[in-house]
Order: structure tokens, then C-alpha cells, then sequence
């Protein structure tokens, strides 16, 4: 299973949602403003850094980029447009808007 | 497309596929709820297994005693009474979301399983399309 | 494999239009089929051909008309949403049609993977 | 007082134009004078005349034509926002004018508050 | 200053980052979707027991009922839309969108 | 509008009105903090007084080094640049927020004033138009 969340963790509480419902094994993919929630430094990093433990948490470069932010939290994958089609090749999407 | 000639019939219980709606924002706010639950009327027609989980805010969209006629919206609540006799499987309702809103099932206007999202884990993964509204 | 992608948002004002194009045109871009668009609530707007964006931004229906055409897909707009907020034959983009829930329904029951892209 | 009203999302997908509505209808019951209304971003698309919604849901976009009709009102659609979006003279509702962000400027300063609605 | 809150506090920050700017003296009006952090019982009670300490806090009838509530918690006050118009003309709005 | 054959030289000191421009949105997620700018643009030609106040998610507009060419969007970080060259009077950056995203005075493209919520409470009630973006 992939969640996708696309809400910025800083305000919306969809990351912290979705991940009561995410169970080891599963992924998250962070794409628009939820890309926030991949940056290190923020108030809710403790929230991904402890998600990491038992889930995969992807971000999608490009809105990352076009945020202005390159460097991720230890241990998120950044993945380009390619590789999150690659991410729903593999599993069902549960997308957590 | 492809589908459109095959009715509900020809169907056998191995091409049924697993849909699930996941409601999770509040009614009014947003036209979501009420689009997810005019899908949700209509493929009730088509020989699908459907689900429903009430999740985060989503759960406000059962609270009972809905009065839209202030607001001059359409009261789109009761539509969600009916949807067991449309033939939907499941309608979930999260526990923790219930009780973060101070409601209890009794606050519902439709009968609905409560459930951890522990348990909602497994059933999520077990979906073919989960349409988020 | 095929992919039916779910737009709920209107074009410009959110994200969502945008991240589902450019996801459509990764998936095909991998190979794989895009079983069928279909344009729900405000994402009906996206098939308007009246939109006249500024030249320095992306055209939104425009760049979505070319897409259907240059991979042959079939793009629904549902009636219901469209009623609601003027889109008709009149000002759909070429290779779109006008249609009923049902047809996500069977976007669903067809394609390996919905997606859905919203607010 | 004279109420300016700003309106910046699109009719039917979220409450806020009928907010804005709902708070304009009730100050001018209270005698107060609505100075203008401000549509932008997808607020614009509260102005179109193609909207046919169902006929026991309401029609968003004739309801403000005839409260502009009714109270004189000055309603003014955002150029740039209507062309990204589709509305023109063709289908603006009667008693609105399309014109420029300066327009919201003066609306400022004619008001004696200006009131937002939005996401 | 009247503050504007239209958010779900149960999933937004909204209401919360109003209340760091809101002092004392000061109201917010509660509506639309923001009506939810009237109600008694909820995970954000506390923070608008909190407020009511210092501002004044109002919920906005005709959406509480369309949501299938009336009670609201103790010290908010419920204004109809005329009192909606009636706050805006005693104040400066601020909407926190 | 009555106010449309006023031409800026006419208009006194007492006549001019204070507009603080709100922005607490992240940029490309929604229109809200463009739309805000193209406003800060055109009012600029206006003889009247104008603040930014970048809160919340909206300190995020701010940001150095954004590059949209992957989403396909326009990139309009740095008309944030020259708002001082236009006249904004001040650009205040809320402390919290940015310190709550982990940034610094130096992760922004422009000169700005960090401020405390406190300071921003009695500033905020002198304002005569809040308009949130």
C-alpha cells in the first residue's frame, strides 16, 4: 500500500493521520506541499523520523525542488515523476488527501 | 470503453472488484463528501463490492440532526442512511477520529461498525481503488 | 499496465491538475497505458476550452487535449459536476466527452490502478 | 457602513462564495451598503452564466445577479483570473464587470471593511 | 480585531496559529468548517477553553446547525449571520483563511 | 467606483489607507500566495500604505533557490524580490513559523523583519485591510 499525501505536515494533520494507518511495510510518497514533512529541521521531523522505523517515506524531487529545498531527512528515498509511477507499479494507492 | 457492454450479469464473483471510499472531511466545506457519496449511489448499481470508512473529519459527515436550510446548502446526510439498502458491504467508522470529536455511535444516523485503524490497516491494503472524498 | 487517473480540482487554482498531468505523462513516458481521465467536481473546469492563459504559463486544457490526442485516451467529464459549473460540448477540448458516474466505475473496474489526484 | 466583499474560490466545490453570499444578504438586511464585490482566483467563476445547476440545488450564479440587480451593487471579476479561467462578456452575469486588480485597490479604500472569503 | 477561523481546527492548525496572534481584547469568529472547534468534548476543547480566557470566541449559528450541533462549549457565544455583520461592523477583520 | 478619478498625487496622508497583505499559504500547493503578489503589484501603484506579513506555511514563499521547470508551473519567487523597489513598506516574517520550519533569515530570498507573534497583534489590529493569501 502507498499513501500519498499531499498537505504540508506544518499545518494539516493528514501526515500524522495517514501514518496511524500505515503499517509496517507500507509507503509514503510526500508530493506537492506535503514535501514539507521530508525536510530536516522542521517541527515535524520527529513525527517522519519515527514513521521511518517501520515504513518506507518517498518525496517527489520535483516539488521539492520547485519548493527550494534539496536535502532530506536520513532515510526518505526521493524519487522524480518516473519513479513514483514506478511506486503505484507496485502497490495499490490509498491516496490521503 | 472496453467495459461499458458488460452489465452487471455477465460479472462473476472473480472480476467483482474491492472499492473503497475513504470520507474524511467535514460536510459543507467542501463539495467532497457530497461527490463521493454521489459515486458511491451510482456504482451500487454495478455489481462491485463497496466500502465505506468514515475517517478524520469524515466522520462528521454521520453526525446526526443535520439543518442546512440556514446556509441555503442541500442537506445531503440522509443519503447516507440509505446507503446499506443500495447494497454497500461496510460502512467503518475510526475510532480514534470518533472519539477525538467527542462523539459516540449514538451521535451517528446510521448504524456503522466502529473500528481501530490497526484493524483498518490490513482492510486497506486489501482494496483494488480507494477513491478519496 | 493501465492506469486510470481521478482529477477533483480545477486548473491554477490547486496542484492537483497539474501533478496529475505530469504524472500521466510519466506513466506513458514508462510504457504504460493511461486507461482513462476522468474530471470530477471542480476538475471538470480543466477541460474548458475557453481558458486563454497568459503565454509564459502552461495551457492547461490545451496541454490536456494534446495528451488524449497523442496517446488516444479516453477522457471523461462528468455531466453532473459539469452542469454545475458550464462546461458543455460547447467548450469541451477535443477528444473529451460528457458522461455519467458510471464511467468511473468502470475506469475503476478497468484499469490496474486509480489514482486519484485532489485537494 | 459600506462592506466591501472579496470572494477567491469557485462556486459549488467549497463554501466560501456562499458565505460571502449569505454575509452580503445579511448586511444588507441590517441597512448597511455593500460597496462592491470582488471576484478572483477561482472566485470568478461565481460569475458565469452557464452554470445550470439541479433545480432544487441553488443556481450560485443568478443568485448574485439578482442581488447585484437588486441593491446596485458594483461586481467586479478580475481580468486576469477570468482569463485563465474562461469567463468572458459572453457569459458574465448581468450587473458584473470584468476589470482589473486595481479595482480591488479602490474597493479598499472606498469600504469601510473589506471581508474575505476563501480556503 | 475580529479574527475569522473557517477551518476544521480537528485537522487544521488554523485555529491555533489565530490564537497566537489574537490578544487580549480581541474575538474570533468561528464558521464555516471552523464552527467544529465550538463544540463541546473535543481533542481542541482545552485550547479554546484557553483562549476564552483572554478573547472573546463566537460561533457562528446557521453552520453549527447545518452541521447537526447547537451546544457549544462554555463561554462561546452563538451569533447568526446578523451577528456576523454586526462583529465586522464593531471591528477590523483579520480572516484566517 | 467613486474613488477611480482620484489619481495618487491627490490623495492626502490622512486619505491613505494601511493594507497588510496576510500571507500564510505554501506556494504552488494553491493560487493563494501568486494571487496575493499580482494584488501587491498593482496596488503598488497606489498611493497607499503596504505591509507583507509571511506566516505559517507562507513563510515558505520565501524560500531561496526555487526552480520549478520539473512541475511545469511558473516560478514567481522572486518578484517577492523587488517588492521593497515597489514600495512595500514593511516585509515581516513571523519568528515561530519560521523557526517551527526549521529556517533562518538567511534561507530568504530578501531582506526581512523578524517579528513575534506579540509584536504582530498590535500591528495587525492598526491595519484598515487584511487581505489573507
Amino acid at each position: 500500500m502507498l499513501f500519498t499525501v499531499n498537505k504540508s505536515p506544518l499545518t494539516s494533520d493528514n501526515l500524522k493521520t495517514c501514518l496511524r494507518f500505515a503499517k509496517k511495510g507500507n509507503s509514503v510518497l510526500l508530493y506537492e506541499d506535503g514535501v514539507y514533512g521530508a525536510i530536516p529541521g522542521t517541527k515535524v521531523e520527529s513525527v517522519v523520523k519515527e514513521a521511518l522505523k517501520s515504513i518506507e517515506v518517498f518525496a517527489l524531487k520535483e516539488d521539492l525542488k520547485a519548493r527550494g529545498f534539496g536535502e532530506v531527512i536520513d532515510g526518505v528515498k526521493l524519487v522524480d515523476y518516473a519513479g513514483f509511477v514506478g511506486l503505484v507499479e507496485e502497490h495499490n494507492v490509498c491516496p490521503w488527501l | 470503453m472496453a467495459g461499458e457492454d458488460l452489465n452487471e450479469e455477465e460479472r462473476s464473483e472473480e472480476d467483482k472488484k474491492k472499492f473503497l471510499f475513504l470520507m474524511r472531511k467535514a460536510p459543507y466545506g467542501s463539495i467532497y463528501p457530497q461527490g463521493g457519496l454521489e459515486v458511491i449511489l451510482i456504482m451500487a448499481a454495478y455489481d462491485q463490492t463497496i466500502s465505506v470508512l468514515f475517517a478524520d473529519d469524515g466522520v462528521f459527515c454521520l453526525k446526526k440532526g443535520q439543518e442546512t436550510a440556514g446556509i441555503h446548502v442541500k442537506d445531503f446526510s440522509s443519503a447516507f442512511k440509505v446507503l446499506e439498502s443500495y447494497g454497500v458491504e461496510h460502512l467503518y467508522v475510526d475510532k480514534t477520529s470518533l472519539e477525538e470529536r467527542g462523539m459516540k455511535p449514538e451521535d451517528l444516523l446510521t448504524g456503522v461498525e466502529v473500528v481501530s485503524s490497526d484493524e483498518m490497516s490490513g482492510f486497506l491494503s486489501g482494496q483494488d481503488v480507494i477513491l478519496p472524498f | 499496465m493501465k492506469f486510470g487517473i481521478l482529477i477533483l480540482e480545477g486548473p491554477y487554482q490547486h496542484q492537483a491538475g497539474d501533478s496529475a498531468y505530469n504524472f500521466a505523462e510519466a506513466a506513458v513516458a514508462k510504457g504504460h497505458a493511461i486507461s482513462g481521465l476522468f474530471f470530477y467536481c471542480d476538475g471538470v473546469q480543466n477541460a474548458t476550452t475557453y481558458m486563454t492563459p497568459p503565454q509564459d504559463d502552461r495551457h492547461i486544457s490545451k496541454r490536456w487535449a494534446e495528451f488524449i490526442a497523442k496517446h488516444g485516451v479516453d477522457a471523461v467529464v462528468c455531466i453532473a459536476a459539469s452542469k454545475k459549473r458550464g462546461i458543455t460540448d460547447a467548450n469541451l477540448i477535443k477528444g473529451a466527452r460528457i458522461a455519467g458516474l458510471g464511467q468511473l466505475t468502470e475506469l475503476g473496474i478497468e484499469s490496474d490502478r486509480l489514482i486519484a489526484f485532489g485537494d
